[in-house]
């Protein structure tokens, strides 16, 4: 018996014995007490009349005096009745309200919710932990692509706003400590459809608890975690957690993506951004000195970056001993002590003539102040915002649409972890190949990323595009696992056929093609299929699905493969083959 | 397979369904036309109603459109059959039924509908 | 849920609804085409007509032309059924009541172009 | 539909789901059976009868047995239908008695009501965030104005208190945290009758959030801050804050006005007063030196005027690094250390000849023990007090009672933060034009202000007067803008003639006049009106109704201009305008 039902019954047993006490007393009492029928005979109340007298007297209803009227012994009776059995009624129900209302039978109930909410999952799931401005963004893309989620979070207030939310799939949310290896246990992470856990608390102590309980637990599935320490992440690691997630190396690997060429930055923009969603705009970045405001964690592993790219880079931070600190080790770039929100500190950090300025500190006032005042300076220059919070999301993005000009190449980029972290997880889950594509890309140089973007630009249209790999094995690609055991040679060309209309292509580039470890990027359309290849493809969402039919419909894949229709049924086929090797023959 | 998902369906297929029942035969012939039938087409178009409730997509905002509007004919029939059985007592004359039989269309009509509805969303929502 | 679209489905569908109740039935029999009903199909059409004012798409002119041709139809009938009973005093002679009842008819017909148009519009707009 | 019905229609499904099954079931059985009618016939229970008895079975009502008594089975069937129908009833009342106790729904339910609020607001409004001291104060001037108002507060607390004020507007409140720009949002900021934001948090970083936050989500409204700290100032006025108001500098300014000349002070406290309350004594002020305690951020500014106006002063302040400080500067004053508190330092400090003492630590206590202790060795000293928190008012006030003479000039000043912000608030939203006013009367000298303050005496009897401007232009005075057009000439006593009387002038003093960005104090009577002037007059609140007169009606303007009374109507114009045009031939 479970614990709600447990409750329930320990709590009414006295308003239940009560009921039953004055029932069958009252009801007794009736049946004892004389009455007299209409022609003036006595007679006794059967036990149902009486049980049905109490009954409609107790619930305040009262047909009458039925199917006699009452003699005044009965009244009586009848009016013992009256204030016991609806004083114990009032108990009883005083009793179910306040029990209603009890904190801890609350609790209860949500968790047997939310534990038959786990048991009847039977997709394969994602349980993530921590339900902060991350974790939103994490569910958000996951269901978006109609995976399931599991949800834990400490704080009630931010799992009210999850009901609120429109999500495409149900998502079942615990109130829990996730570091708690019972909550976790819960939130059913030994599931057999659990995939995969995802670490986004906001405390990396916290984050590393689960990671340790995950593959202690269910050593199969996939962890991720954010980590935005060092030392934690190596702790993390020590445990195999499969993937970890720092802030600001990810922002800073973007960011050097973005000096080390515009294109590139677009590439890994379209190919990670929710798919559907509107392109972004093409970017241009002035030759010049960098302005960096905010010297933390995050302005340190910016500031490699410009260093490896030998860009010449001024500091500007409020921090007198970050300076001495700056300065002891002998960097060349100049170090302004002050907060960069002000005219005098931008000016002499000669914000005029610079091609880029970052906005980095940890402060969001400030952030946004750096911008509009240099801004007003400098209209040209290129500006790289921080973004703190979620909730000031409407300001940077108001922000940005007072500067933007129409059709004017995007001059400002707004970097939010939440955001980043959230691209990083969904690519690593369900697209992993993603990653391998973009580290290989790094690698290119600036024109390699044109060349690139103009080929996505082509098959995109106005949204971004949606990424999916396919694995050349029976169990995704059944047809051509098939046609390769028979010897027959498979190109990439033929998996890019409109299955649908002989003459024309689908819409789609590949990005990467993985053979025995090695990678080969951006494959032409002639190259051979092998077993256990591994594709990684860019297209619309239609192209996807028609390319489904290749993979799973030996007709069509005939069909792009030879421009003929061979029929599906079974007698026809025989017919055709047999045609076909008569022709054959005729041939030879 | 999702559970809630069978159940809105079941009701809403049997809402047709029922109706479909009451709605055939002669217009006016109320041997045609079952009261129980009525009854009960009506309690499980209630339900359907109830179950639509708090959808918020475009589609949702459709589905409990028809279903209401299958409710207030149901029960408007319901309505024309007291009145002419209690209380003008003038019984289940061919004008009666022809009323009631085509109120009991109209409502048929919206079910139909809401099917359909329900079939393009299970058309769409396959990946 | 947008409760705004409930209502604005509600009057389309009933619309429909309604004009199915007052068309269906022997083409020449007066009792199976309630006049309760005609009035019934003309006000909800008007006030669904009125709910489509205003919508610049591409999809409210072709709703709101829908609308305006079955007010327009259902007008004929009503005009058709007057003259007949009270200025022609002729009464409702098969001629006439085939006459609404084809007008209706049409109206009909329009109204499931304008529920068929709702649903396009609602399937289209889920992703 | 929004989120309120959207929970209820959510949360009551199972429940009236329930409600339909069960009478669905209860009914079809009443229909079921058989029962037996008064001829001992077999009847059976219509649908419609059936819903009837269901019906008030379920509601405890209990007509009866009706229309003939039931038979045993029928009465076993009622039984099932009572327990049945009542339980989910009473299971469907609970349902919504939890729903409305639940704190979300309650939240939605406050948010959404706050939501239609703000979209009923037709008039101008203020958006004020903080309802702390200085935030009431400046709602209760705004509202006592007839400005509608919305205010934003984190502390619930705070909030409770403005529904038990008795406000002249209704004030729509939210509690949230203002430095979050999607409560600001909520809180109209975007809202096209929004004037201004006022910033009266009592943290400068949520003040300069806020002005951020309006600048860039409704560029064109008007903001003011309360700031404390230099470096945030510099930082709201770098993207445009508009106005600033920092408490000491205030209060400092108000400082230099009293030693400036008594009289300028009491100008100022005239006419940044609220209207309509008691007028302020006339101020005397020895000459002497002046006595200092506490030197603080407060003191400080105090001092900056005593040493710009020469006046001796002994500072007092218990700590001894500020003396070091002060003794490096090289400063001639002498710095004592010592609270103050005591006979001792006081009279170190030659309080016996001192013409005022400035109480001015950040400790209440410490401020009123100070005064009373000089005020017992020298009674004539000018005592100024600062209070710090609200709270003291009434200590401060009693004190004050105390020592007041009748028909003694004023020995004592109180300032207190708020009520200073609160003047600087109100003048710079409702009379912008007082600013400059007092600005350049405090380049006047005192032989100047006195004369100032009798003229304004004389017109404003018991109270504070109202302070008014006007501007001349097609909007606020169509029938001046009208008459200058058409080439008549205007003088500013056509102004104050009293339209309602032709021998009488309006009892109200023109105090500043600008045209072309050029000032004029106290412009004359006969200076000609221009297109575009602003004046800012001063008068009773019934003088500025009549004013009105002439400024809109035309038949005002000419009575007042001509001494004539030319008729309004069309036909009785014309008639009179011929007789005119007769009677000028005739003279010519």
């Amino acid at each position: 018996m479970n614990t709600v039902t447990l409750i329930i019954l320990r709590r009414m047993r006295t308003p239940i014995l009560l009921l039953i006490g004055v029932y069958s007393i009252t009801i007794l009492g009736m049946v004892l007490i004389p009455g007299v029928d209409d022609q003036g005979n006595v007679w006794h109340m059967s036990f149902f009349h009486a049980f049905y007298f109490v009954s409609y007297t107790a619930t305040t209803i009262g047909f009458g005096e039925i199917p006699y009227a009452l003699t005044d012994a009965q009244r009586l009776w009848a009016l013992i009745t009256v204030y016991s059995t609806v004083i114990a009624w009032f108990y009883a129900l005083g009793k179910i309200l306040g029990l209603i209302q009890n904190k801890a039978f609350q609790n209860a109930v949500a968790t047997n919710k939310f534990k038959n909410d786990i048991k009847a999952i039977h997709q394969p799931f994602y349980l993530i932990c921590g339900f902060g401005e991350t974790g939103k963004a994490v569910v958000n893309s996951l269901t978006e692509e109609h995976y399931r989620t599991v949800v834990v979070e400490k704080d009630e207030k931010n799992l009210n706003q999850l009901n609120l939310d429109e999500l495409k799939e149900y998502v079942p949310s615990i109130i829990g400590d996730a570091s708690e290896p019972n909550i976790l246990e819960l939130a059913g992470i030994q599931h057999k459809m659990c995939q995969g856990v995802i670490a986004v608390t906001a405390s990396d102590e916290t984050n590393l608890k689960i990671a340790i309980t995950s593959k202690l637990l269910h050593p199969e599935i996939k962890v991720a975690c954010r980590s935005e320490f060092k030392d934690v992440e190596e702790n993390m690691l020590s445990f195999g957690t499969d993937h970890i997630v720092n802030p600001f190396e990810s922002f800073a690997d973007i960011f050097s993506m973005l000096i080390h060429s515009p294109s590139l930055y677009l590439i890994y923009d379209w190919l990670t951004g929710a798919p559907n969603t509107k392109l972004s705009e093409p970017i241009y970045i002035n030759k010049g000195p960098w302005i960096l405001c905010g010297y933390g964690r995050f302005g340190c592993e910016l500031y490699k970056h410009l260093k490896t790219k030998n860009l010449p880079t001024v500091i500007i931070d409020p921090d007198e001993n970050l300076k001495e600190a700056f300065d002891q080790k002998r960097e060349d770039s100049p170090f302004i002590v002050g907060t960069g929100t002000d005219h005098k500190t931008l000016n002499k950090a000669g914000v005029v003539s610079a091609a880029g300025i970052i906005a980095g500190s940890d402060n969001d006032s400030n952030n946004l102040s750096i911008i509009m005042t240099a801004l007003e300076i400098n209209p040209n220059i290129f500006v790289i915002a921080r973004q703190n919070k979620w909730n000031n999301h409407i300001l940077y993005s108001s922000f940005d649409k007072q500067n933007k000009v129409e059709d004017d190449p995007t001059t400002c980029l707004i970097m939010h972890p939440r955001e980043i972290i959230a691209r990083k997880i969904r690519s690593y889950f369900l697209t992993p190949l993603l990653d391998n594509f973009l580290n290989l890309a790094r690698q290119q140089d600036n024109e390699w990323s044109n060349i690139t973007i103009s080929r996505l630009s082509a098959i995109a249209g106005e949204s971004r595009p949606h990424v999916w790999s396919i694995r050349i094995d029976k169990l995704s690609a059944p047809t051509i696992e098939q046609a390769l055991r028979f010897g027959r040679t498979m190109k990439i060309e033929h998996l890019i056929q409109d299955p649908g209309n002989r003459q024309s292509k689908l819409r789609c580039v590949p990005l990467l093609l993985i053979r025995d470890n090695k990678e080969q990027l951006l494959p032409n359309d002639d190259i051979d299929i092998e077993m256990n290849d591994r594709i990684l493809f860019c297209g619309t969402h239609d192209v996807k699905r028609n390319m489904n039919w290749t993979l799973n419909v030996m007709r069509s894949l005939n069909y792009v493969m030879s421009f003929e229709d061979e029929p599906e049924s079974y007698i026809w086929r025989l017919f055709y083959r047999y045609r076909n090797k008569l022709e054959r023959r005729h041939n030879r | 397979m999702n559970l809630e998902k069978v159940v809105f369906s079941f009701f809403m297929i049997l809402a047709l369904t029922l109706n479909f029942g009451f709605f055939y035969g002669d217009v006016v012939d109320p041997d045609h036309h079952n009261i129980y039938e009525l009854f009960a087409v009506i309690v499980i178009n209630l339900i359907a109603t109830v179950l639509k409730f708090g959808d918020r997509s475009q589609m949702g905002a459709m589905l409990l459109a028809t279903s209401l509007v299958a409710v207030v004919q149901l029960i408007s029939a319901s309505v024309v059959w007291t009145f002419a059985v209690h209380i003008q007592q003038i019984g289940l004359t061919p004008t009666v039924m022809a009323t009631i039989v085509s109120l009991s269309g109209g409502a048929f009509l919206a079910n139909i509908i809401s099917v359909i509805l329900l079939m393009i969303e299970a058309a769409m929502l396959r990946r």
